[in-house]
């Protein structure tokens, strides 16, 4: 067991899934020589050759219409969209032709593509590097979206999105890469497509993904100083989203946070609620109620920790769910 | 000049699509003239068989055939559109022709000349105008690709393909190596999508043709709209060679292509192929050119017709008699009989359908959705509303 | 007062706008010669020149782009992207600048853009022509997103996108082009940020917008006969969303049902069942109900009816609302 | 040739772009040799008068002033990040002093010299990094777009810009007429965005310049994975001219920017300009080159010094004398010194300014969300949390 940073941990499942399946390549802008703006492929063009691992050029709908023709020839390709704010040229390649081949071709053609795209605030960046796009992606039917927000699931989670025959938009919360953990690589992963309850709560369940699982553990710590317990679960797959997950948890605690970075309006937060509201009608407390970026642009970095959903916004959703 | 519409400059040879739209200039690849006169080109030599130009005459008058039955299919109600190929019959099968069986082809929605070389039944390409479906075939066995409708995407998933076959070390032997051909029309050229499949093509050397049948119009809008130059020589300004042919001669279509194919496969990287040629009918069933371009037009290109200068130079090679044209008739005859069938008796799909083949593995969401509206259904079987 | 079709409606509020402002331009693929594949602008380029309506080359990217330059220098473009699933290409320039120029440049630039867009399915035609991209834009910090769903509306509505300094997406449901209805041009219109009940009722709110305005009325007309009163609220934008008028239909009826044709997940449903679920947590009798297109890409035609929410669809959710 | 990487094949001039990426090939434009000779191009006289030359020099050395000392704030943690224009301040200079007061120019996020030619104050592009703004000056007022981070975006900006110039009448005279320039780098050639523009441009005949600086590097990826012929080469495929000039050397970078405007206003269509330079310093701040990069090819092109070429051609001309060097010097250090106070003054915004100018009138939805977050953060200063 070794102690490895999530873009490590990101490193090493890309590592395995390349060992593990010939057919797997990786393509975007920096990967190779660079190892990639945030060195999560970093070595493996070294070691698997530069037609495995490519250096392409910049266009990202390029990127993602190649790789949809090699995918059609039998390869597995890993494009690695460099920021969130860049995967928007791509958007009509990922939306009309990604998504629904499969569909489109009764099955007979796969797209078993996996798409990285680093995402989300907090690291100081200029426009365009903070953005938090998933909610366009997990409306889109025929994609699969998931978030990674720790070193372990970041290890399994990258392999079994790889060895998905569906395409995967795979998001990355950029400012964890550097956060540790141990990462047993003998484990045996939970499916993709579930959540997770990471921490057992009875008052309030917290549900969150990405950057956000971490501000909401630490939430949940600092709540528990107040003597409330909160249950957080990470959602880890953001379509299909595991509603049994969510549901179950709500039925314990009775009130329910959504907190992410993204706006507001037509966000996960929604769909969940919308959910929750409808299948929990009895049971629920409290209304949902969601904490989350706000509906405006993602503003120049001097203001993000205004922007950003943090320990105190995500507490005082808290209060007012139990003042209902 | 009025302001704010196309420049007029000497650079531009297209602007006033009706004056020049049937001239394709001096660097036009011909073999066959409008008269059936059989011309040489250095470049491209060829000699087939009469069996083989009776075989590609009978493609023409086929695939013309199928065209002109989905027409009058759509007309009664039959298809929800047609975009027919009518009048791209020479570019169409002589491209098709120049395939060898282990090409991929990636067409747009207009390929069914190519579709019938790639030996894709016809009804299939029906199921998707009769809106029984979005696909119909399957791509790999025939290699050839699902229609694609957005204009350019599948540029690049051919020069995808095409770097694969490079990965795969398919590229080198003249015989066996593969090769890719990606259509688009001469409006799909301003798309950033082909662009950027020039850019990748040339840069990974891939094994590709791009095949540009520039059939004058894209809907209403004339070529003169898309470029200033002529469109093949797009490719220079990537590094690749490009080629214009008369894209109704079908002889030379096949020449130029199978060459251009010959090269990717044996390493020499993209070429672009500029097809000029002429989309005799509507854009589709739903477009009504009389709008946008006079009907003097349409005439000069009737006298190019691709059909009548491959039966003209067949008489004058005393390659057919009338047994062959009469024999040709019948089989035109029992095809589009069969289509007509085929089409009337397709069925509509299950209402349940909609929910297969989203995804290779399922969600439990879809699941769920689907669960519901059959129970929904269920219920007016059982009479609840 | 004239008779007038949705798309004469249409023509005639373009023509008005570029009457009253010459900077008003239309650009788009077949919008001048031919008029557009809908008629819209039929007859404008003959009436107003080649340098006023605008048949550009095929690239949507380009047609958004080119727009924003125009807008720099003054100028107010209306951009029609031909149909609703030919709008990803230029999602970057619509998401990335046209959403963002204002706010990146502190008000100082305006983006009077319009991008017209006609949506929806219901006409029997082919993959990607029958989308519902609305929420896309709705969850766009940054653009206005408009639904027009009869002709009266869309001969002011028109105009009142284009007079905005704001960029607008402007949705045309495209199945209700050739619907007829009284004009009365000389009337005064409604905000444009308004939603409007179209028609009152006490027992359930219908909730809809564009295409689905006129299924959610026929439902309301087929209730009547069960004695049943439907009130139908037509949002008619999109972003913003006119809660309190929402709100204040809720109030009056307890029971609320969202009805429209883009998939459900995600979709403008979730967010209305989200703000209505906090807001009238102690007001509402039921959950709020979806009934909307399924999670799946849109089918090929001859299943169009069975995706397409209808007067059926409409009134089982109705019924499912009351049985709270 | 290793499978899947970018192409070797004959036409191929920049693949190995250590060997090859400081030889710009016999088609630059220069008219100031490294060594600081001037020399004489048929197609671009200039003269220059003294004064001229000198605050043509200066220029330069104030733009790399202005870079260092940002670059030095953000080792000092005052700036986010900061893209360096090291070693490409002859392309910017010359090209910025080619423009008239009437152009317009979009730059990407490098243009720093540009926006110091359109007197923007340094101050308002360091706030964009410090992050304090997404933008930070009136682009009208100074006809200088803001800075576009995305890719590619601006070049049709820039087209749609000058398509509107064309509609208001406003080309044809060589004084007053408008141009617009667009900024790109190689990397951007590639972005299906950047031949849109082309394609629009050419078709509308548009007074514009594409100003591409091929600094060689786009982040890690050299530029022979983006083109395998030389950039400027693209503009054929469009229909319009493209030159290659050194962009190391303001002079010839002034003369062949300033032909390509007035060609533009002029009504003669586009330019390509691509001015061959080399990015001397690290993308950004936050990029570490000597994982890609070998230090023997930034040795070669500091023999190409823009700065050191022009002051060595000053010598030579004896325009100036080691006071103006000395006066230059003082007005640098003040110039940093202004900044780097400026920098460090620069207040951080308002947290409720998130909420302004979303749109131009604001809606409910969002005046609520302010509403409520100014209450949120009204409950902190009353001691609430
Ligand atoms: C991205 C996109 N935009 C618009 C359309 C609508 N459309 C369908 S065909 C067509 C014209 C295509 O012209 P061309 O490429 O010349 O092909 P042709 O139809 O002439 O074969 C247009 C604009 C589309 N299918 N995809
Ligand atoms: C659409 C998009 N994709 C990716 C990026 C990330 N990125 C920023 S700069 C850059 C390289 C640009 O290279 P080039 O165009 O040569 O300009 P240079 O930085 O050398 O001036 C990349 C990939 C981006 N800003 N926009
Ligand atoms: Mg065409
Ligand atoms: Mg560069």
């Amino acid at each position: 067991m070794a102690q490895l940073t999530m873009a490590k941990a990101l490193n090493e499942g890309l590592r395995k899934s390349m060992e593990d399946d010939a057919k797997v390549v990786i393509m975007g802008e920096d990967v190779g020589k660079l190892g990639g703006v945030f060195r999560v492929s970093d070595g493996l063009q070294k070691d698997f050759g530069e037609h495995r691992v490519m250096d392409t050029p910049l266009a990202e709908s390029g990127i993602i219409g190649t790789a949809i023709g090699l995918a059609i020839r039998g390869y597995r390709p890993v494009c690695e969209i460099q920021f969130d704010g860049f995967v928007y040229p791509a958007f009509d390649q990922i939306v009309s032709q990604l998504a629904k081949i499969h569909a489109r071709s009764a099955g007979q053609v796969k797209m078993p593509i996996t798409v990285r795209i680093p995402f989300g605030g907090g690291i100081g960046a200029v426009e365009h590097h903070s953005e938090s796009p998933e909610a366009y992606f997990a409306h889109t039917a025929g994609l699969k979206v998931v978030a990674c927000s720790n070193p372990l699931d970041a290890y399994f989670m990258i392999q079994q999105a790889i060895a998905s025959d569906d395409p995967v938009v795979f998001f990355e919360a950029k400012r964890r890469y550097w956060e540790k953990a141990e990462v047993d690589t003998s484990a045996v992963p939970a499916p993709l497509w579930h959540a997770r309850v990471v921490r057992p709560g009875t008052d309030v369940t917290l549900v969150a993904y990405g950057p956000m699982v971490k501000t909401c553990l630490d939430a949940a710590t600092a709540a528990e100083e107040e003597g409330r317990s909160l249950e957080v679960v990470d959602l880890r797959s953001l379509s299909p989203l595991d509603f049994p997950t969510v549901f179950a948890s709500v039925r314990r605690t009775g009130r329910l946070v959504v907190v992410h970075e993204a706006p507001k309006s037509i966000g996960l937060g929604a769909e969940i609620a919308a959910r929750c509201s409808e299948e929990l009608y009895y049971e629920m407390e409290a209304p949902v109620l969601r904490v989350t970026g706000f509906d405006t642009p993602y503003p120049p970095s001097r203001l993000e920790e205004e922007y950003l959903p943090d320990l105190d916004r995500v507490l005082h959703a808290v209060d007012r769910s139990l003042g209902y | 000049m009025s302001l704010g519409s196309p420049a007029t400059t000497d650079l531009v040879t297209e602007t006033t699509p009706v004056a020049t739209s049937t001239s394709a200039g001096p660097e036009l690849v011909q073999l066959l003239t409008p008269e059936g006169e059989r011309v040489e080109h250095p470049d491209y030599p060829l000699s087939l068989s009469d069996d083989e130009y009776r075989a590609m005459y009978r493609d023409l008058v086929l695939v013309r055939r199928i065209d002109v039955e989905a027409t009058a299919l759509q007309r009664q109600g039959e298809l929800g559109i047609w975009a027919a190929l009518l009048g791209q019959e020479a570019a169409q099968v002589g491209s098709g022709r120049a395939l060898r069986p282990q090409d991929f082809a990636f067409p747009t929605y207009r390929e069914h000349g190519v579709a019938w070389c790639r030996g894709v039944d016809p009804l299939r390409l029906l199921g998707l105008f009769r809106g029984v479906s979005n696909g119909g075939w399957d791509p790999q066995e025939k290699r050839f690709n699902l229609y694609t409708i957005v204009i350019g995407s599948q540029t690049l998933h051919a020069t995808g393909y095409a770097m694969g076959i490079t990965m795969d070390g398919a590229v080198g032997d003249a015989d066996t190596a593969e090769a890719a051909i990606a259509y688009f029309g001469d409006g799909a050229s301003s798309q950033g999508d082909v662009n950027e499949a020039f850019v990748w093509a040339s840069v990974y050397n891939a094994p590709i043709v791009f095949f540009c049948q520039n059939n004058q119009w894209g809907i209403s809008t004339p070529t003169g709209h898309q470029t200033r130059i002529p469109l093949y020589q797009r490719a220079r300004g990537f590094g690749f060679p490009g080629v214009r042919v008369d894209g109704n001669d079908v002889l030379a279509s096949y020449a130029v292509t199978r060459k251009a194919l010959d090269d990717a496969r044996t390493g020499q990287g993209p070429t672009l192929v500029e097809a000029f040629t002429y989309r005799m009918g509507a854009h589709t069933t739903s477009d009504d050119p009389t709008r946008y371009r006079l009907a003097s037009e349409l005439e000069a290109w009737k006298l190019k017709d691709p059909l009548e200068r491959m039966k003209a130079f067949l008489y004058k090679q005393q390659i057919v008699d009338g047994g062959f044209f009469e024999a040709l008739d019948a089989e035109s005859a029992d095809l589009a009989a069969r289509i007509r069938q085929g089409c009337l008796a397709m069925p509509d799909p299950d209402p349940l359908s909609l929910f297969d083949n989203v995804y290779a593995e399922t969600t439990q969401v879809l699941r769920d959705e689907r669960e519901e509206f059959a129970q929904y259904l269920a219920g007016f079987s059982g009479g609840q509303h």
